[in-house]
């Protein structure tokens, strides 16, 4: 199980891939938020690939994620499919929601993915609640639960971290610490040098790692996945890492300097890991090449069909509210 | 009516957790988590046995920590399970309101009917046993304001267990508010499985000058009242809506137009109350040309639930407002 | 009308940033609290330079705690401060209704007077955004309902300022709710910290044929519908209750008897909506002898806000659906 | 400020009749409603004394607490008059609250008691809202926020914690553990063995203490409460201790054994700490003794005094919703 995926060539490059293809559908998407072609707000992951990336390949396919309103990369790292993604931005029909999530509402059954969610810290408790439904029933799948620094301020994390940590639920607490919820620093937002430290009040193992470092999380979720699988019961994994772009479309980023961007940015965990698995042989440097091509064409493809496919339609909204038996 | 078809009498509280064993042997998924549900038997005995009868695998206690559990019932509903949460007092549905309204309520629509949340949400709501003003609210209106929620309020044993039933049974969020006076009262209930429909209105009592509509406790208190007005030549009619969410609203417009009279009676607070609701669809219907008064509405006191048991009983419509009410109504024109 | 007395143009949300500034030079107790009110200026701009005015300490940043933030409020406010809560988006509203709904607007009746709690809660409301159900509610009939609460909707510039240095002196809880969408739409506003009384509906316009009621974003669109409508000879009256909670209903009585036709508009979904307290209160009153027809609620879809930009103009009111809906009224009799 | 209350005289002498007044007031209203002269429901706090006299011997006059729904020795210790809050239980116009409160919404601006709640964990924020005040006004009061094993699950637990951290806010978070909340034990509740873990993930002190103690819990608050009062932040003193009564009037205590609860009674705190004053000499047998009648007729005169008060009034239910500028 923890081979590190950047010593073997077909896991490196299916990670590489993935963080690529996270980068360049959020850079679409960028793109077209600037050029007004889309709706709404977004939040983009930039930066924090590798987290995303190594933890969901350390999960199953009938495993499954909660995510947040940054979940692009969660939703893609699980496996969804792209043009239903861009399609529900651009407020399609085909897009997984039919144009009425968007983006901070994007899940995926398929792929195990429970949700988005546009509520800070609101996926955690429906996490372990799925960890419990598995439980139950004797199933041996666990609940990768991702969520943000500012989300582990939220009362919603300690009531569902406790509930877990009780009944050794099958579910891995992921917190991508990229250092800000919104403007909020966690230096101010609290008083801890690492939010794994709140592990030790549950009784539950905490470990912080290098977010931006592929192999590192894959490993620390490896673990932990493992130990929620034998029945042992949740940890908290922190991914230190860092978001380049503003928090949404309408930040300033007047509460960070041009140097701590510039700084974060200089540790690209793409690069980081393309550079790492060319240098221990495992990719050429054409293979990697070409997973950059391969990358943007995804994107490419998947902005073209969605773009062609039809506008949500209006017609039936109250026919949605309630699901029939 | 639905309440036929046996004679064995049980009360209320019993009336539910029948629903719930009946659930629970019938359906794998189904399963109970709340606070002190489990060897305690609930704040209110309403799970009473049920926890040495199925486990606390099944009959789940938890901390005290209703965003959590609420939340737990919203994820296990998404993996498959049909959970049934236990909320002590409906009050605390202010702790968990994030998980009810922003997740459970929405997610159905959200994810474009991808993924549905088969849950059920019980709460005793009402006041009369002097907790004062953070144990004995009625939220009902909240509830069925969100679009979402169905939202359930049993007046009768029968209508407890088999409304539940259906609650179980539904692929939506239902909200069940089980007044807690009317846990000790009694009545006919079917011993089998027996479902009640949501979105069907049960009519209490058929008169013929003026058309109560009655929610919770306040339905036995309207026809309390009835006995007393019919020995003043005062014939009621009784409506009980059940499910405030689908809201079967066709027997109350009949019932109107022939009577010509409503009044319509809840014990939350007037103000923006779910009888609002019942006066708004009276007034933008047909029904209003029926009318040969205006509608009137008897609420609680626009004010906290108070502790002391006078001022408590002054706070919201005991028989005698229903009495007093109805027949000022009917010397109106 | 109220906000006369200046030629002084600015946005909604420089008039409430100017309330907030106003207030807390007049007087030390007052400060704010909120997720991104300091340097980043509030998630939707509003307060703005204020951290740079006033430091850290009275424009306090929080982490992202809203139960927390609240009951912070309300200790405070008990211990003698005149706290303003900034909620992001009044959606999250619902992680802190215990601190709101079981606290704050219960603390004076129940210690029986003994101590109040001078706070006040604003937060953003309403879609128009894109940014789905999760973040696009309206809540107001909810916290209407709730005794002890005040409840507010401005819908100008000059309103938003007004109301909220009304709300700040109140020694109550008030919960101020401003429409995201009203943010950058201006109007005089007087430069002076002058005050609008809570509890004081505002008569927009005065027509002769047919009594709009409309709060938040529905009262300009109900403007601009009234200007279309003119031009077909239909001469509406547009009133705005401004406060919810205590409801000054005399203006619409009178207006309503006057023209005989009652048009109730509200983003929120209709069910058990705020709308439905004023058709109730036309139809239990001498008013509803005057209705030339039934009254009309005109509200958002019982449905969530949904994302795409079509979908979402499709599940609320738009200026032209109130058209629609006053000129159908006009026919109806 | 921390001579043990046990060495000198006049403070345990104060602190003893504390106790017993706490004691005889809590078994009269046990009494009351067995009779069926008291409405609604109580919470009794008999055997967890220790913690209420020995925390609020901790504070001065003009600093504040916060309650529970288990709060009388709370409000008595912090020195409530007795006769109004038998008054108010009593349901009468004299009461602390008219009537409209109850045992659970008893405050008394007085003496600094914010007052009790009905809501688990409902004044733990609201007792760091009160701290901020104080600490924006420059003024040296503290709050004690007092609380039980099961509220420390809550999430505004979580949330009212880290804003007194970041914020070093002067209050003092006084965790009453009696080893249940309800029915749930703190063994199944959480998976830690002290609440006062907790208090690392918020980078504070914790400590535990033995809360039928009365020295210790007063030495541990006392602590805690310089440590706010200097402006070096928020403490978690857990008391641990153990309430004999069932949890309110309506249970029948299935979740523990007679065992536990004969084992606990016999660590009455208030008998300790009268066996230790007289060992020390610091009040002698007669004194001990003047304590426990003056205890015993303070409660009877209050009894007497409170049912001779009017009922409480309902002609002006609507008119104390708002209140007037
Ligand atoms: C309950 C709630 N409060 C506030 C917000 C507004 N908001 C959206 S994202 C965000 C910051 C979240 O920070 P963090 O959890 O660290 O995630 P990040 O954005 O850094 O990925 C805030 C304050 C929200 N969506 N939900
Ligand atoms: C938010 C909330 N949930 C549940 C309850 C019901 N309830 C009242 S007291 C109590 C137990 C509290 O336990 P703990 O905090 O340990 O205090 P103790 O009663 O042991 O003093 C419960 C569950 C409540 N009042 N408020
Ligand atoms: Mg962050
Ligand atoms: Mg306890």
């Amino acid at each position: 199980m923890s081979t590190s995926p950047g010593t073997d060539h077909d896991t490196a490059r299916h990670a590489l891939l993935t963080m690529w293809t996270i980068r360049r559908f959020e850079e679409a998407v960028d793109d077209l938020f600037a050029r007004g072609l889309m709706h709404g707000t977004m939040h983009l992951s930039i930066g924090q690939e590798a987290s995303a990336t190594g933890a969901c390949l350390a999960l199953r396919t009938d495993d499954a994620i909660t995510s947040t309103h940054r979940g692009h990369g969660h939703c893609i790292a699980k496996g969804a499919d792209l043009t239903r993604m861009m399609a529900e931005l651009l407020a399609k029909e085909t897009g997984y929601c039919r144009g009425r999530g968007g983006s901070m509402h994007i899940a995926d059954t398929a792929t195990g993915n429970l949700g988005a969610n546009g509520i800070v810290a609101g996926g955690i408790p429906i996490a372990a609640g799925a960890a419990l439904a598995y439980q139950m029933r004797g199933e041996d799948r666990v609940v990768a639960c991702f969520f943000g620094d500012g989300a582990a301020n939220e009362g919603a994390f300690h009531e569902a971290v406790n509930l877990a940590a009780i009944w050794k639920l099958p579910v891995v607490f992921i917190c991508e610490n990229n250092k800000y919820g919104m403007s909020f620093s966690t230096e101010k937002s609290m008083a801890i040098e690492n939010i794994s430290e709140r592990a030790a009040g549950y009784g539950i193992p905490g470990v912080t790692v290098d977010g931006n470092d592929l192999d590192a999380v894959y490993d620390a979720v490896s673990t932990a996945v493992a130990r929620a699988r034998a029945g042992d019961g949740p940890t908290l994994v922190e991914n230190l890492t860092y978001r380049w772009k503003g928090h949404s479309k309408s930040d300033k980023n007047l509460y960070r300097t041009k140097e701590e961007i510039a700084d974060w940015r200089s540790r690209d965990p793409i690069l980081r890991f393309e550079a790492q698995i060319k240098e221990a042989g495992v990719l050429t440097d054409e293979e990697v090449q070409a997973v950059r091509t391969q990358a943007m064409e995804q994107m490419r493809d998947a902005v073209r069909q969605a773009n062609a496919a039809p506008d949500a339609d209006p017609s039936d909204l109250l026919d949605a509210v309630f699901a029939r038996a | 009516m639905t309440t036929a078809g046996t004679d064995r009498v049980i009360t209320y509280s019993e009336a539910v957790r029948e629903a719930i064993g009946q659930a629970m042997e019938a359906d794998d998924r189904v399963f109970m988590l709340g606070e002190d549900i489990g060897v305690y038997g609930g704040a209110f005995g309403v799970s009473g046995d049920l926890y040495h009868r199925f486990g606390g695998d099944r009959i789940r206690d938890t901390p005290i920590s209703e965003l959590g559990i609420v939340g737990a019932a919203v994820g296990a509903a998404l993996a498959g399970m049909r959970p049934i949460v236990e909320i002590q007092f409906s009050d605390f549905t202010n702790q968990a309101m994030d998980q009810i309204v922003n997740q459970a309520a929405k997610i159905h629509y959200m994810l474009g009917g991808a993924m549905s949340v088969p849950m059920v949400l019980r709460a005793p709501l009402g006041s009369g046993t002097g907790a004062a003003a953070q144990h004995s609210q009625s939220l009902e209106a909240w509830f069925a304001h969100v679009p979402g929620l169905k939202v359930v309020m049993p007046a009768t044993a029968a209508d407890a267990k088999g409304l539940l039933l259906s609650a179980i049974d539904d692929p939506n969020p239902v909200i069940v508010l089980e007044h807690k006076l009317l846990y000790r009262t009694s009545g006919p209930v079917p011993e089998e499985a027996v479902r009640v429909p949501l979105g069907k209105s049960a009519i209490r009592r058929r008169g013929e000058h003026l058309t109560v509509v009655a929610t919770g406790v306040m339905v036995s208190r309207s026809l309390e009242a009835a006995e007393i007005l019919a020995q003043d030549g005062i014939d009621i009619s009784v409506i009980d809506p059940r499910t405030l969410t689908p809201l079967d609203d066709a027997p109350i417009h009949e019932d109107v137009s022939r009577t010509g009279r409503a009044l319509l009676v809840q014990e939350a607070p007037g103000h923006v109350g779910f009888t609002a609701e019942l006066s708004a669809r009276i007034a933008e219907s047909p029904t209003i040309y029926r009318l040969l008064a205006p509608v009137r509405r008897l609420s609680g006191l626009d004010a906290p639930i108070p502790y002391a048991p006078q001022l408590e009983r002054a706070s919201v419509p005991q028989v005698e407002d229903i009495v007093e009410a109805a027949t000022k109504l009917m010397k109106e024109s």
